[in-house]
């Protein structure tokens, strides 16, 4: 990466029965999203823990967000409900330690929305951008 | 003379129209939808087509009795009274002026007309500018 | 370490077009571990699956990755290619990059770098994916059916045809459920009783069919097809092996002051009974609220007239336990509670239910079929039908759905008072006339055309009950005039909804079931009589409101998905389940709190997964502080090591 | 107090229906107690506002051991018992229980009395004993100065301060932590067999941290780890070497835990779902409302 050049790396954990099948739909319909987005498959969105997140920022993400099923469309019925607690409470307080809240986003998008997929991938990307390089949350050990 | 628009009367009602399936029954709930010219149901509709002069011109204004039995009534939440109640309001604004004083109350309790005192009370509430 | 293969694919243009493939297999070479990767037009094909089959050999490779479409799209293929090559299949990762990469990239260096990333990622995964093995669990081949109606009777009838036993648990003295209760059915009027009776007597002489009446589910343990469930059932006073069903005892009851459950309270019952005429068993029951005897300890007269000795005063709660391979949900519904609707006047004797309506016209009901006024005897001069009280409702009164069955059977109710008595006039209040279905439509139209049912297209604000008749005030929408009219006799066509009980029996399954109280199927539109737990289906009104005609249909539907789990021996379990390290748990048991299959169980200090009953979702893994509980397949370290590979 | 208590835990000890005594013993210093098990004699025993130390962690120690403790308890270190006999980490038949009356703890510096009360002290909502089979001198009035709600007002104001401020001020905090782990061994809920910064098979191991983000995973971590769980018992910061004031983490948990998903407190009782095992499927807010509030 050239100096002054900032492009971000956003890393997305998308649950393997709508929000994966989501993006696979922004895929199929040709909706561009940014290339900065990194999808990780994961089973549900509750797989997500809480280290993840910060891993990676920790490695040098400068966004991470989570995708899951839309509470009540859960395959496994009840697991984004606990996502949802979860996550309010992780995101509430990495804001409380003063890390940008553009930096982490929570979306619920189904198999069939690629639409919203592709929309809230280019909304989060550009907040990103906005906020550029992530220091406050950074291994300098792992950036060149 | 108007240019009250659709929204306003949402606005000023607060309720949401496409919650109505056309039940009527806020009208078979009504006690004088008999006598008005336009039913409580009616109502809703026109507000839907956007025909607020019609409901400002009519004279289910007067005669609704703010009793709120269609309110109760409706199956989905619709509140017809406080359509009515804000196309009044809509009139009222229109005129700008003031229609009663505080000191014209004791004439309306000491006359005659058994005015209910309720009804004072919410008149001197709307009327007054 | 291990020896990885990357396998790139073109898929024609579909990537090649945007992503430089040749790229992507240089970069791969680059990472540890790789010790062979290639590009192919067509991965999938048969002949790129030889070339990955090939590599496995060649190369001695212990894991796979591919960089093609998405997962959900050929995974498995690639997987069972694995399994060919002698490989465990779930050493394969795959790098989606066609619909993350070329399909949505435009520009080639974007999508070739996200391309190197991505399977970057997939190999970082593959250095630690483990050989996972489905685990086997036997199904016991017996079923049990919740709910006697005409739902879990043909359910139970089409799974024991197939040679499977079945039992059916039914909380009411008798089977037959709501329809035994209907006099004629829509749109053909053949006559209820006279099309169920016989399957209620099937059900009761076929050999694969063991009935419990007057029994309810009190405990379940178990999975998907090894279920063990505790039935227990109720005291019935009457010992069912000597009762000859010949009636005596009730007939010299002199309690005679409870409400008839089966005739909606229109009469009494006495305190030793059977629900109705034809009942399956036909063996009476003593309800203990009302029997003198067990109250006071006096009377006693049941037993005296009893010449089999049936009566049996001391006879206690009975729980017996049986194991199963699937369990059907059939519970049916109830009317909702009117209490809440006081417009209505539903306490005066002249409104009654729709359900009220059908014991009232019944031949075999309480008035023999004559249709009269509760209140004065009188034959009514005219009958008012109103729909949807309660249904389509989102005040907190009613229920937000439409409760589907009404509009029928108000059609044929209207059509049967007038094939009946022409003289009387009957008028319908609707707001909808809702009639999809086989014949349906001309049905309804016959009642308004050939039979002059009075249609009214409006609603009822509020029913004063005048005791010479009734004045509905009420209003004609398209004659754009309020009226008051006067009627004899109104039918309330009231909301349907699950039975309350249906709640319990769901959370006891571990089945979800929505704010409604209606059970919720495994996926709406491919899935609709399996609940989302596995071994648990769904038949007839307890998913959503139907009538006879789709109850059945589903009835046969879920009968088949049960025979399909049944004649297996084996099931196979998904092998990405949660795997607790014992070193580690703390015994906490936060992870059985929040597992939504019940599949971990907390046994002296430490959790164990059941295999069988894990899905794989991951709750559990994120709620453990100490680590100790992980998911196969999408481990700690997996997980991890893909955020470190995309992040480097 | 004192003497009640000793007599009482002798007589136990005599006549054998315990087998060890669990309660403070004289320091080097007279405000510095200590922690110590008596099997035989309690001579040594102490009890008074010097006595800070959460003993319910203790029990989890002698779980195995065989027979019986007495454990003498502060209202406030009940809560701390509960908690850990609903996460079946000590056995309720296993102690016997008494609740000892509690006038606060007084805050040490130096060996020396500054005057103060723990701020915890201050701001106690826990008067009561929540699980005990005895209690002595339950009676002895409570010095709580402030309105316990005002012990979430260091948190708003940390969350009044912009981003970066915030950033700011805990950066500083952490940077001061030299991994000890005094808050996670005193911490009740905090007591994995192995901890996962720990465990070399969870890729998190670090023993030490080598980079600020360390720090702040640590803390983050162990914070999240027991919310939900954290009956701010406050022995993280008390404990702490370094005047890191933890319990701000604990409590902002707790905050949000009580304006998002209702009135909870850890350790109440054994049977209320924590809540972060549990949901409610209409109620519950979204994650957005983290970015919503400004």
């Amino acid at each position: 990466m050239s100096v002054g050049e900032f492009k971000p790396l956003v890393v997305a954990f998308c649950c393997n029965w709508c929000s994966y099948a989501g993006a696979d739909l922004a895929g199929t319909s040709r909706l561009q999203y940014p290339a900065e987005v990194k999808i990780i498959k994961v089973p549900c969105s509750c797989r997500v823990n809480p280290l993840f997140v910060l891993r990676a920022f920790q490695k040098g993400a400068d966004g991470v967000i989570i995708c899951g099923c839309h509470p009540g469309d859960c395959h496994y019925s009840t697991g984004n409900y606990y996502t949802r607690r979860r996550i309010t409470l992780l995101y509430s307080m990495l804001d409380y330690l003063g890390i940008e809240k553009g930096r982490t986003h929570l979306e619920w998008v189904s198999a069939a929305e690629g639409v919203k997929f592709a929309t809230v991938m280019n909304k989060f990307v550009e907040q990103v951008y906005e906020l550029g390089e992530n220091r406050r949350l950074e291994d300098w050990r792992c950036k060149s | 003379m108007t240019n009250m628009s659709r929204d306003v009367l949402h606005t000023l009602s607060s309720t949401s129209i496409e919650k109505c399936m056309s039940c009527g029954r806020c009208s078979a709930s009504c006690p004088v939808a008999d006598e008005m010219n336009i039913m409580p149901h009616q109502f809703v509709a026109l507000l839907k087509r956007r025909e607020v002069e019609k409901l400002m011109e009519s004279n289910t204004l007067w005669k609704c009795l703010s009793c709120f039995a269609c309110i109760e009534r409706c199956p989905r939440g619709v509140e017809p009274a406080k359509i009515v109640e804000a196309s009044r309001l809509a009139v009222i604004r229109q005129q700008g002026e003031s229609h009663i004083s505080a000191d014209e109350i004791p004439k309306y309790l000491e006359s005659e007309s058994d005015l209910p005192q309720q009804l004072l009370v919410s008149a001197f509430r709307k009327y007054r500018g | 370490m291990k020896r990885i293969g990357v396998f790139v694919c073109h898929c024609g243009t579909n990537i090649a077009a945007t992503v430089d493939v040749v790229k992507v297999v240089e970069a791969a070479k680059l990472e540890p571990g790789v010790v062979h990767a290639a590009e192919y037009p067509y991965l999938c094909s048969e002949a790129g699956q030889n070339m990955i089959i090939k590599a496995v050999d060649e190369f001695g490779l212990t894991g796979v990755v591919v960089s093609a479409c998405s997962p959900r799209m050929h995974e498995t293929t690639f997987r069972k290619a694995a399994a060919k090559a002698g490989l465990n299949p779930f050493m394969v990762e795959i790098s989606n990059i066609r619909e993350q990469c070329s399909w949505i990239h435009k520009d080639s260096k974007d999508g070739t770098e996200k391309s190197i990333i991505l399977t970057r990622a997939a190999i970082a995964k593959v250095h630690l994916n483990e050989p996972l093995h489905p685990g086997e669990s036997k199904v016991t081949k017996r079923a049990l059916v919740i709910g006697g109606g005409i739902a879990g009777i043909q359910t139970a009838l089409d799974i024991a045809e197939a040679g499977f036993p079945v039992d059916i648990v039914e909380s009411t003295p008798s089977i037959g459920g709501k329809m035994a209760q209907l006099d004629k059915t829509f749109p053909t009027l053949d006559c209820s009783a006279c099309i169920l009776t016989p399957k209620m007597v099937d059900a009761a002489a076929h050999e694969n069919i063991t009935l419990h009446t007057y029994s309810e589910i009190e405990k379940v343990e178990g999975f998907v097809g090894d279920f063990t469930i505790t039935i227990r059932k109720k005291a019935r006073y009457v010992d069912m092996k000597n009762c000859t069903g010949c009636g005596l005892c009730y007939e010299k009851c002199p309690v005679k002051k409870a409400p008839s459950e089966f005739e909606q309270g229109l009469i009494k019952r006495t305190a030793i009974y059977t629900p109705f005429a034809q009942a399956v068993p036909n063996v009476p029951v003593i309800d203990k609220t009302q029997c003198i005897k067990l109250k006071t300890g006096k009377c006693g007269l049941c037993e005296k007239v009893c010449t089999p000795k049936a009566i049996v005063f001391d006879q206690q709660d009975e729980l017996i336990t049986e194991k199963y391979g699937a369990v059907i949900i059939a519970t049916g519904y109830d009317q909702i509670s009117l209490e809440k609707f006081g417009e209505y006047s539903y306490n005066s004797p002249d409104v009654i239910t729709g359900l009220e309506f059908e014991r009232l016209t019944n031949a075999a009901g309480p008035t023999g079929g004559d249709l009269i006024r509760l209140s004065d005897k009188k034959k009514p001069r005219s009958v008012t039908f109103i729909q949807c009280i309660g249904s389509r409702d989102t005040s907190k009164r009613g229920k937000p759905y439409c409760s589907k069955i009404c509009c029928m059977y108000t059609a044929k109710h209207a059509m049967l008072i007038r094939d009946k008595y022409p003289q009387i006039e009957v008028n319908v209040f609707y707001i909808d006339v809702r009639t999809p279905g086989k014949n349906f439509d001309e049905f309804y139209r016959r009642s308004a055309e050939e039979y002059g049912v009075n249609y009214i297209k409006g609603q009822v604000g509020k029913i004063i009950d005048q005791g010479e008749f009734l004045t509905l005030q009420s209003v004609d929408m398209l004659g754009g005039k309020r009226m008051d009219l006067q009627t004899d006799l109104v039918v309330l066509a009231t909301a349907i909804e699950p039975v309350k009980s249906v709640r319990i029996i769901a959370s006891m399954l571990t089945a979800s079931i929505d704010t409604n109280n209606f059970m919720t199927e495994a996926h709406p539109k491919l899935k609709p009589v399996e609940s989302p737990t596995a071994g648990v289906f769904l038949s007839g009104v307890c998913q959503g409101p139907k009538d006879i005609p789709e109850t059945v249909a589903q009835a046969g539907a879920t009968a088949a998905k049960v025979i399909g789990l049944l004649v297996k021996d084996k099931l196979m379990t998904n092998p990405c389940t949660a795997e607790s390290n014992e070193k580690f748990c703390n015994g906490c048991s936060a992870c059985t709190k929040v597992c939504p299959y019940g599949a971990i169980a907390y046994d002296d200090g430490i959790v164990h997964v059941n295999k069988a009953l894990c899905q794989g979702c991951g709750a559990c893994a994120v709620t453990c502080p100490s680590g100790a509980m992980d998911l196969q397949g999408f481990s700690n370290r997996q997980l991890m090591a893909e955020v470190d590979a995309i992040c480097r | 107090m004192q003497e009640l208590m000793k007599a009482k835990a002798q007589e136990m000890l005599s006549n054998g229906s315990v087998t060890r005594v669990l309660a403070w013993k004289k320091g080097d210093f007279e405000t510095n107690p200590e922690p110590a098990f008596f099997t035989k004699h309690v001579d040594d025993m102490v009890y008074n506002q010097y006595c800070a130390t959460n003993l319910s962690n203790f029990m989890v120690g002698v779980e195995k051991e065989e027979g019986k403790t007495l454990v003498f308890l502060k209202p406030c270190d009940t809560f701390s018992f509960n908690q850990l006999l609903k996460e079946n980490r000590i056995s309720r038949d296993k102690a016997y229980i008494i609740g000892v009356g509690c006038e606060g703890v007084k805050v040490i510096d130096e060996m020396q009395e500054t005057g103060a009360l723990l701020e915890k002290c201050n701001v106690c909502t826990k008067i009561k004993h929540m699980v005990y089979d005895e209690l002595i001198g339950e009676d002895v009035t409570r010095r709580v100065t402030d309105d316990p709600l005002t012990r979430f007002k260091d948190i708003e104001a940390i969350e009044k301060m912009d981003a970066g401020e915030r950033f700011a001020f805990w950066q500083g905090e952490f940077s001061k932590c030299i991994r000890c782990n005094a808050c996670r061994n005193a911490c009740p809920p905090c007591g994995c067999k192995k901890c996962v910064f720990d465990n070399d098979n969870y890729d998190t191991a670090q023993k030490a941290n080598v980079t600020t983000f360390e720090e702040q995973m640590f803390h983050i971590i162990r914070a999240y780890h027991v919310a939900g769980r954290c009956t701010d018992c406050g022995e993280c910061t008390r404990v702490c070497p370094q005047d890191i004031p933890l319990h701000l983490l604990n409590r902002k948990f707790i905050k949000d835990i009580n304006a998002l998903y209702g009135e909870f407190q850890a350790g109440a009782d054994i049977e209320t779902l924590g809540p972060l095992t549990d949901f409610n499927i209409d109620q519950d807010a979204e994650p957005s409302i983290v970015y919503d509030r400004g």
